[in-house]
This record gives C-alpha cells, structure tokens and sequence, in this order.
C-alpha cells in the first residue's frame, strides 16, 4: 500500500525541513496550513498532491508530533471537525479529481467551514429513513426538505448532504450523495434552540436547491454506502487523544468536593467514589483505544467509548447538582444565544447537567449504539426489519 | 426500630379525590397548556397569578388542608396531595407548594387564625422564609434576626414561591437567641435564573421590617419543622405528578414515533425501560399516598414518612424526566417540547426540602441504621 | 353475581356458628377444613357444595380474619400452594360435575396434594412452546414428554398438565390440558439440583402415561385457554398478605447491621439505606395492591410485585455477604438434598445470595414481565412474532 | 491528587503473552474441562494438583514473576495476570493466585532466596497466612504470636490456597510486638466450606510451630502490604477470566436458544443487556491491564491501581456472573451447569482482599476525595 522509502524518520525529516521555510508561529495560519497541504504534511495517508504521500496511517501520529513540537497551528476541532473528520475522507473517497482539486485544500487549510446534512425530523437513528427529495433535471438535481440538528449550518460554506433520489426502491437503495452550496439561493438555517436555552445547532430547510450534477459523491443511489464512509469515520475520531486522570468532569467535581469541605457527606462520598471509579476506568480503556489505534488495529471500541462517555457525563453532572445542594437550583442564563464553542467544563453545573443529556443523543443514540455492539461486536442476531424490502414512499412513518 | 402507625394506612384514592382530580386537571388543561407556560418562562410575570386565582376561587382548593373554622375547606393534606399530582403533573407556574402547603402547615401548628382565612381562601399569597433545599430536622436558621430595633433583619436566599407572595412567614432569632416565627409584609424579593423555571426563586431582604410574631420558642421550632416536614411529604405528590407525566408522555410517543419501520416502542429495550419506569411510578405512588396520609393523619410516623418519600421521589422522578428526554430522541432536548420543562422540575424538585442523600441520613437515625 | 343476603355481618355469623360446633384446635385439621368446606366458609365465591356460597370475593377477607382470630387451622401454602392457588380455580372453570366432586374437597383439606406440569426443557418463558405429546387412543390419552422445575412432584397425588395434542396447527392451538395422577405408570420423578446444592424442584418423565378422557379440562385444543386462567391466578396469588415495615430480607440485614457495629462503614451504611428506601417503598406498594385487591379492583400491579421482589431480594442478600466479608466466603452446607420447606430467611447469608438468583427466573422470568408490563398495562406494540403463523413441529427450536 | 507514574502504561497484550495465553488456554481445556471440575468440588481431592503439576513442569509458569537468577522465569506481572485471565476463565481449582502471586509477592519482597525457586518451580505450594478477605493497607495482623518458647502460636481463618500449600508465609508478632514474616511448615489446615467451591479455604493453626523469619519490623510489613497490593492488581485479572467466560458463554447460548421461534439472542433487551456488559468487560480489561502494569512496573501509583481494579472488577465480574445465571434462564440456575461455579467465584472474589467498599474507601484517602 505504501511506497517503502515512507519511514518515520523520513517524516519527522520532512516536516522539519516545512518548519525551516516555514515559520511556525509567524506564518499566517492558512499560509502554514497550506504549505503543509502541498508538502504532502496534511493526511499522509493522502495520494500525492492532494495534502499526502500515500503513507502508512499509522505514521499520523509522529508527524503530528512533530508539528505540535514545535508550536505550529492546527485548526480549531469545534469548527473544522465535520470538514476535517467527516467530509474529507469522503470526498476524497467518492469525488473526482475536480471535487478534490476544488475542495480539499481550502478544508485542511480552514478556510471554508463545511456542515453535514444527514438527519431529518424522521430520520435521526433511522437515517436510512431521509426525506430531502432530489430530482435530476438536466445537468443538476433540484432539492427540497429539512435537516435537523446540524452544527455550524450558519458559518459553513458547504456541506455534505444525503438525499432520496428515487422514493420507489426500498430505502436504503435510493439515496444520493451530493455537496451542498450552503450560499446557493434556497437554503435557509435557522437556529434550533436546545433544553439549556442556547441554539449549538441549527434546522436547515432547503427550497429548490440546484446542484450540479458535478457536485455528486458517488453514483446515484448509492448514497448510503457515500454516508456509511462519513460515519464510519465519525465514530473512530472519537476518544482518540490521552486524557489525564480526571481529565474530564470528574475531575470538574472532584475539585469542588477537595475546595468545599462543608459539602461533603458520606452518602454523596460514595457516589463520588464509585463514578471517579468509572471515570478512570473510563480513561484507561480510551487510552488502550488510543493504543490500539496507534498500533493500527481499530477495534469497536469506539461506540463503546461514546457510549460511556455519555452515561458518566450524565451522572456525574447530576451528582454535581446534588452535591452543590442549594446552589444547584439556580442557572446562570436562559436567554436565547448562539454559542460558537459550547463546553461542558466551561459551563456552571446547571448547563452541564443540561448539556449532558444531549450527549446520548448527539452523534448515535446510545440505544444505537448498543445495537451496533451487540450486533456487530457480539453477533447477535439483528432486529427483525420490516422496511428492507418496501418502497420508501410505502413506509410507515 | 420506629413502627409505622397504621399498618393499614390508606393508600387508595377515594371518590372525592378522583373528583377533586378531575376537576383540577380540567382547569389545567384550559387555562395552563405547556405551550403557554414555557412563553410565561421568559415573560415578566413568570408566575400565572390568574390561575392561582381561578384555583382559589372556581376551584377553592387553596385551603384544602385548613379547617372551615379557620375559612378553609375542611379536607386534609391528602386531598392536597392530590392536586399536587396535577400541578406537578402540568408544571404549573403556580405558588401552591409555598403557600398553600409550606405556609399553611406552619399557620395551622401555630394556630394564627390571623393569616389562615386570607392565606385558605388564596387571597394572600404566603411563603415561608427558607431556603428551599432545606430539610427538615435541620437546626433554627438564623439568617434573619430580631435586632434591638424590635425590627427583622437579614436575608434568606433561594426561597420558593416567594416573588408572588405577599406575606413571609419568617424563621427568626431574637437578641436572646430565641427562635420566633414572623409574619412580615415589608421585604424586597429579588429574583433569581433558577434550573426550575416554572417555579422561580427568590432572594429575600428584609431590612429593618415590622414582623407580627406567631410563634416563640419551642412552638416557632416545632411550627418550622412540621411545616418543613409536611411540605417534604407532600413535594412527593408533586414529584408523582412530573413522573406520572413522563411516563405517559413517552409512552404515547414511542407508541407513534417510527424508525426503520416500526414504533420506536415496539422495540423490546424501550419496553422494558419503559415497563421498569411503570414500576418505579407505580410504587411512588404507594410511597406518596402513605406520605400524605401520614401528613393527614398527623402520624408519629411523619419524619419516617416523609424521609422516605423524598428518598424515593427524588430518584424515580429524575429518571423518569431523564428518560423522557432520551426516548423522546433529539425531540425531546429541544426547547419547544416541554420535555425540558419537567426535567428541570424533577432535578430542583430532587434537591428541594433536602436531596435524597439528606433524607437517607435522616432514615438512619429514624430508624436506628447508623453508623 | 351475589345473592343478596350475603353480608359480612351474615358470613361473620356462618363462621362463628361453625366454630362453635367445631373446636378449632382440637379438631384434627383435615375434619376441620372438611366442616369448613361443608358449610361453604373455603372459597366464599365458589358454588354452593363445592365450598362456597356464591358470595362476593371482596369478602373472603372477613372469613378468613373470623377464623384466624380463633386460631383455626390453615393448610401450609409451601405445600398445598399450587393445589389451593392454581389447580382449584381451573377445576372449578373447566371441570365438570365429576371433576369437581371427586377433587376440590381433598384439595381443600389438604388430604391430597397437586402440583403442576407446564414447564419444559424447551419451553420455559415460552409455555406455549411445549412438546409433550397426547394421542388420542380410545376413551383415554397416552401421554409422552419431559416437564422441569416441577415442585412438590415427588409428594403430590395429582398434577395439572398441559400437554401437546395436535403438533400440525401453530403452538397455541393445539395445546390440551388434563389432570395427571402422579401415581400412574409411566410418571417418573427425579430431583433436579440447583446451584444451591439442594433439589427443590424435580424433573418429571411421562412415558406412554395413560389419561382417562374424563380427566380432560376443556376443550381439546383448548389448553392454552386452560392454562391462561390457571396462571392469571398465580399471579394474582403472589404479595397478598400484609407486610410489616421490615418484613422481608431487609429486616435480617438491618438486624445485622445493628448488631455487629464493627461491619459499619459508610459506604455500606449509603448502600442499605437505598435498599431499606428501596424495599420500603415495595412493601408499601405492596400494600396498596393489597388493599386494591379487597376493594375488588384487581390492578396489574402483581407483576410489577413480583419483579420488585426479586430485584431487591437478588440486592439485599449481595449486599449482606459483601457486609460480612470474609464471614460471605463461607456456605453451610453443599451436600445433595430435598429441603420440604426452602426459606430465604432461614437460610444462611450464602444460600440467600444463591437461592434468590431464581427469583427472577421462577414462576415468570424478569423479562417476560416486563413484556407483560409494557404491553398489556403500557399498550405498547407487542413484539414482532414469527411463531403465530407457523405449525408448532415446523418451529424453529 | 497523585499522578499515574506514566500516562502511556502499556495497555495492550504483547505477542508473547498472547502465545502464553493460548498454551494455558490449551492446557486447561484438556486437563480442566468444566464437568471435572465440577465433579471435583464434591471429592475428597477439591484442589487439582496433577493440573498444578502440569502448570509447573509443561508450561513452566508458576515462577512467571520471578526472576531467573531466583529459579523463575524472569517475566514478570504482567505475564502472571494473563495466566490468571486464563484460570479465572476456566474456573480452575489450583492454588496459583496464593502460591504464584501472593506468596511469591511477599517472597520476592523479603528477597528470599531460599523459598524463591521451589515456588517458582512449583515445587512448593506456599500459601500467605492472612484471611482471604483482608485488604492492601491493613493494620499488620497480631492473630499469630511468636511466644517465648520461640514458637509460633496462633490461629488464621478463612486462608485461600492453603489446603495444599505445604510452607506458610505467617506474618507474626514477636513479645515484643515487632512485625515478622515467618516460613512455616508444621500447621494443621482445616478445611472450611466455602462459597467458591473451586478455589476451597481453610483455617489454619499453629501450635506451637517453629517458622524461619524472612523478613522482621518494617520490612515484614512492607512485604505483606506489597504482597497484598501486587495480590490486589492480579485478582482483576483473574475476575476478567470470569467475566469473559460469562459474556462469551452467555452471548454463545442466546444465539441458540430460541423461544418465541426466535434465538433469545434477538430480543433487543436481551441485546443491549449484553452489549452493556461488553462494554463494562473491555473497561475491565484496560483495567486490569493497568493494575498488573503497575505491579510489573513497580509503580508508586500501584496502590491506586489496585483499589481501582478491585472496586471496578468486583462489580463488573459479579454483574457479569449475574447476568450470565439469568440469561440461561431455568439452566443457568442448575448443578449441572457450569455458571454457578463463576457466579461463586465472582462473588467470593469480590470480596477476597477487600471489597469494592473497603478499595473505594482506600482511593478516598489515595487521590485526596475523603470526607
């Protein structure tokens, strides 16, 4: 797969000859980003000038190493993440080397923002189940529906969306892949406000939107096996830095309980107890993930880690409110906003608690989730499916 | 070991109360829709003082608990309990648990038949001057005191159903440090961003405020208590509500709500979940029927009772809401659904009158399991 | 339903009358219970000279608090519990006059004791699975199969037996239920040993079993019908009696917490007191059932008793060998035996921990209840079944 | 707080300890299946000693953790927990956690070279003299004294592994009170009928029996608690066998078992209870692979490492036992099949050197969270 003269020493070479032509800390960021996208720096896994050098993954990791070392810029996860995690690997995947050429630069060098607009109001865990018609007309497709739940909708200049394109076959067998001009006239986003009063996401409805044809990821009909790449590589982007010991909300509560000695009771002890127990449980099987990633075997693991992720960060913002006693009745806003960083440690308890709830929903639910362990991990059998073989427009909904 | 009273304490509902029920849920459902009462949320008047009206006067149940001697409707703290369940089961941006529980218990143990006609007939809006997580059995607060003035001064923070009361009824020390309890007009409520938006708390001033004493020593001691004590046992109530509302919520929505074909609820570990949630409800409603009848009764086993129905609630409640929330799916973490309302209800409700942790620490010494 | 005159001050009477001619103590019980059952004071609701008097259920109560309250004697439901509870009511509805006669009356007095044929390797949860076979041969059955977690079928005379008569049309159909002599040839019982040590409950071999028709309850094909109403009576049977605070495992645990102060820790103090809440709370619901169950309005309630109970029971007895510790590691007793009268609370901390494993298992597994729950009393959808449509020899197995 | 030493402990499995793992896993299939070892808890020979024999001499890994110029393998921890993963799996009636980890642990810490390489041989079964439920961090034990007669005098209950050890390790007190760890080899061993049939205890006496010390004072102490602690970090391991074989077991037995016309293994609550508990076993394996890496590693953080790994394998592995016994439905709860052997030893080992309780009160004082 990989050219043999890839080494890491070859790398670590590479990149430090980047760091002498260019500084580091002085370059503007998009400048940096993108003589590292031509020097083949970006994903090295990546052909040839497209950002890479069709070098082993597992070889990522040093390189990166060696850019952090020496202080150079990386773009802010929160808004890049859908593009660099999401979008990229499909693009290159599915597009044709004018989609690459177009696209794929100014992604890594952040300088367009892109969204993802998979789910719908009846389509979230079901997302096979999406609305959003697309109708070919001439050289272009012509798209009407509604998405849910997308983040950045608002600062994206593109996204990657799923249609149905023929509502006649069974649903997973009539869905088309496109990118979406989120300035193509059309497209409207409007804020979706969340329990702790905020809007992080945004419903975008979308009005005889042209696309050209050329903007299509893989053939048509084929969307779902274009979607299933863009999950696929959500999920393993998830739990893969080292954490610290209470490096997450434990350790938010933790220190309370250390500060305010007069909290503390027996009874909330043990609560404390057992979830710190959890939470570095929690760290140590993240950190053999990140392990096992690193040594290149990606295991299932991932759902997992999202799937308990989510439950500690739901009892440990609660006991947190229990722990705080009085203080624990109040909130700090209400008023609606529109935060462009949403942080669960950045918040007080009440949003944290709030928040958290979100987190066994957002990106698979965890009963999903579970179907996917128990299935794919485990074998057992799948649920009895009722909708593999009607027409889409025949489903129940 | 204490001994329940009665082991045959009543834990059904009667005939009247299923009417009392009906009729509450009714006007509920006419004058307070969720859709309204979470725009009231960011509205100037986040308490609906209109239907604390029509609650008060077309439906006369603000003086359930007092006696028609002292202007109330002579039924006891059962048939309260039981409109609990419905404003609990509503969210309703009403001040019943201040007033109508929490400053009506400590009227009734003082005798003040002073307050208690305008306080039954929800003429005067009261509330009783604590933090609202505080506990029973917990010491004489001293927050505010009675200064050489022969004034009240001193602030309480937290406080429920305080931004529409009136009338305090304010735990206070005097120079001597003896605990009195006052009835004061004369404060400034200073509203507070609380989890609960359907019941907003208050900070409350009083500098330098005339106060009526109503009860001194001992008496102001055993009137806070019980008051703190009943309104512990009657919170469940409201607590079976928010759960009761849910339940039946996610119920109907897993019932319609498709994915891959069939009804969410269709799927077995939703049923389950959901089957072990009727569970839970179903024994919070045993747990808050011997609360209140405990409360009723005015039972030796009341401190045992509502320790218990706090423990309880607080738990099932939280899930309850916290379920709803998951199994609605993304529905259900949006603003517009009322999901949320109720999760914040359960979670405040859960450390209001003292968390689950607090009342299991009192079930210890009550029922002699210390360490 | 009732003939006017029956009142509880008119039964009250009855019973006092009875008493008075019939000594309590000093009667030998099976001469007792027949007076008892003579005078129609048994089962109240059940006809006239089959021991009752045609009188409302609600009513039982009082008669069976007048013969308390004067000591008379009962039968021991460890033993005689499936014949008073399961087996009487399914003869009254599906006997005739002959069946009637010739059992209900030893039942009553305990002179013959029943137990119950329905379980089997291969149906457990799903009854209606069974495969023990039935053919029709003259004016009488010949019966083959295996039964499982049989009580008492090494010291009853009779069994109510659910048998498969026609093989060829879907598994509910052709289902046909029989009162079995136990002494008949063929029928051959051998203990079944749990993880206890001991055998409560037996395996029962039927091989070329010989059923006179007459012994028939229903309709052939009928016997799922048959067995609905012998279980809906188990359930209703279970949480019946008044609890005191304490009643149950909890109040042997509470008992050792205050007596040995050296196993306290705070912790263990958190963890008993959600279980005493926990346990509480079920007694109390309990109670309620109970009180709803004289009032005449039987809920659904049971079910919801019965997994209560085995939860708590499965937590109380795990937490008390973990209070004890090294005391936890120690069991009394492993060798082979047939306890008559297997008592949680009379066993040692170990055999409590093991023995409630089955609570959830016996008599209606966890899961079958909560199906049972969540659709009967929740109404949601049942699930998806391939079984309705299928003959029972073409199931998959 | 205290630090993990290092953030990038090794986690993983190497490739030797994989090839370690398949020829125990080999061993142990054919000479313990599950029947026999059933069958053997009622014989007069509970403990399989021609399989300890065969653990020693074929696989040579009853000296894993010993260094080689001591007589051992000169491996290490690591490899040791990977050999108990396997025993834990099988349920395997030899005394290895006593003679291979603990006894050997505190050998290893008094450097005794003397008793090291029949241990490490197998040669001698040795056996720590403290009860099988006491915790890393305990007061050092006074239940043997060395008395003037300059024996040693003194009775130890519930001993793991002792039935066949033939040299006691005895920590004891002399007159003087000073701490001492003793090699003993005339005691009396009466069994005791234990919960966990495959791993059977016994009180010890010692009347009057002369010890040779191998380690006195501070260092006797320092000993045992290491002992303890490195015992502590291992016992997870162990408990991950157990765990594994009930999800594995279990996940093989709902693919099979059909009712409703269906394999179990189809219902969703069945699923999702199942996909739980993979998780919960994964989180186990990290773990424990951190624990033994902390006792391989010699680590300051292996206190913290072992309360952790015996308060989370305590709970997940009992879980696990749990499941596995409902699952089976009516089976699992027989004689004849094998889950009540786990069901026993998970629950006895959560117990044996210190409950989850008694580890999560150390990690209160450990990582600064105490009351």
């Amino acid at each position: 797969m990989s050219t043999p003269e890839v080494t890491e020493s070859s790398l670590r070479a590479a990149v430090r000859e980047l760091l002498a032509e260019h500084d580091p800390v002085r370059t503007p960021v998009a400048e940096f980003l993108g003589a590292r996208y031509d020097a083949g720096l970006a994903w090295i896994h990546f052909p040839e000038g497209l950002g890479g050098r069709a070098a082993p993954r597992s070889l990522q990791q040093a390189v990166n190493d060696e850019f952090a070392a020496a202080g150079a810029p990386t773009l802010d996860p929160g808004r890049h993440g859908i593009g660099l995690g999401m979008a990229a690997p499909t693009l290159l995947a599915f597009g044709d080397a004018e989609i690459h050429r177009r696209f794929l630069r100014p992604l890594w060098t952040g300088e367009e923002v892109w969204c993802q607009l998979f789910s719908e109001p009846g389509a979230g865990s079901d997302l096979a189940a999406l609305g959003t018609r697309a109708v070919h007309d001439g050289d272009s497709w012509v798209v009407d529906g509604q998405k849910v739940w997308t983040s950045l909708a608002h600062e994206a200049q593109w996204a990657i969306l799923v249609t149905r394109s023929d509502p006649s076959v069974p649903k997973h067998r009539g869905m088309t892949y496109f990118v979406c001009d989120m300035t193509a006239p059309g497209v409207e986003v409007r804020p979706l406000r969340q329990a702790t009063g905020e809007a992080e996401f945004n419903e975008v409805f979308l009005t005889g939107v042209r696309i050209p044809d050329s903007r299509r990821l893989g053939e048509v009909g084929d969307g779902w096996r274009v979607a299933q790449t863009t999950l696929m590589n959500e999920r393993v982007a998830i739990g893969g830095s080292a954490v610290p010991r209470e490096g997450g909300l434990i350790g938010t509560v933790a220190r309370t309980w250390r500060e305010r000695p007069e909290l503390r009771t027996p009874g909330l002890q043990d609560s404390l107890l057992r979830l710190w127990v959890d939470a570095e449980a929690a760290r140590l099987t993240g950190e053999r993930l990140r392990q096992q990633l690193a040594a290149g075997q990606p295991g299932p693991e991932g759902s997992a880690a999202k799937l308990a992720f989510a439950r500690l960060n739901q009892q440990i913002s609660g006991l947190e409110l229990e722990l705080l006693g009085g203080e624990g009745l109040v909130y700090d806003d209400w008023t609606f906003r529109r935060p462009s960083h949403p942080s669960m440690e950045g918040g007080t308890p009440g949003y944290r608690y709030l928040r958290a709830k979100g987190n066994s929903i957002e990106g698979g639910t965890s009963e999903i989730l579970r179907n996917i362990i128990a299935e794919r991990v485990l074998g057992l059998p799948q649920e009895i499916r009722v909708d593999k073989d009607v027409a889409w427009k025949d489903l129940p909904r | 070991m204490s001994e329940p009273t009665d082991l045959r304490t009543d834990l059904q509902y009667s005939e009247v109360e299923q009417e009392l029920r009906g009729n509450v849920r009714a006007l509920l459902a006419a004058r307070a829709p969720q859709a309204a009462t979470l725009a009231r949320t960011e509205s100037e008047q986040p308490v609906d003082t209109a239907l604390w009206r029509a609650l008060a006067d077309e439906l006369g149940v603000t003086g359930l608990a007092v006696p028609e001697k002292w202007g109330g409707a002579g039924a006891g703290w059962r048939e309260t309990a039981v409109v609990l369940e419905e404003l609990g089961r509503a969210a309703a941006p009403v001040p019943y648990l201040g007033s109508a529980v929490l400053a009506t218990a400590a009227l009734l143990a003082a005798e003040d038949t002073e307050l208690l006609p305008l306080v039954a007939s929800g003429e005067v809006v009261a509330a009783l001057a604590v933090p609202f997580a505080a506990a029973p059995r917990s010491p004489f607060p001293s927050a505010v005191q009675l200064r050489s003035d022969g004034l009240l001064h001193g602030t309480v923070h937290l406080v429920a159903d305080a931004r529409t009361a009136t009338t305090l009824l304010v735990p206070a020390l005097d120079q001597d440090g003896t605990p009195g309890l006052y009835a004061v007009r004369d404060f400034t409520a200073a509203p507070v961003v609380s989890l609960d938006m359907t019941r907003p708390l208050a900070d409350l001033t009083l500098a330098g405020a005339a106060g009526r004493r109503i009860a001194s020593g001992e008496a102001a001691v055993a009137a806070l208590d019980t008051a703190l004590a009943i309104g512990a046992a009657l919170l469940a109530s409201e607590q079976l509500g928010v759960a009761e509302w849910a339940l039946e919520t996610t119920t109907a929505y897993v019932k319609q709500r498709h994915q891959f074909g069939r009804p969410v609820g269709s799927f077995q570990a939703v049923k389950h979940r959901l089957a072990d949630l009727w569970v839970s409800v179903a024994q919070l409603r045993a747990v808050a029927r011997s609360a209140a009848g405990a409360a009723a009764a005015g039972s030796p086993d009341l401190p045992v009772a509502a320790a218990l129905a706090q423990a309880f609630a607080s738990q099932v409640t939280v899930v309850a809401a916290e379920e709803a929330v998951q199994l609605h799916g993304g529905t259900g973490f949006t603003w517009e659904h009322p999901a949320h309302l109720y999760l914040k209800r359960a979670k405040s409700a859960s450390i209001a009158l003292g968390t689950a942790d607090r009342h299991r620490a009192a079930l210890a010494q009550l029922v002699d399991l210390t360490l």
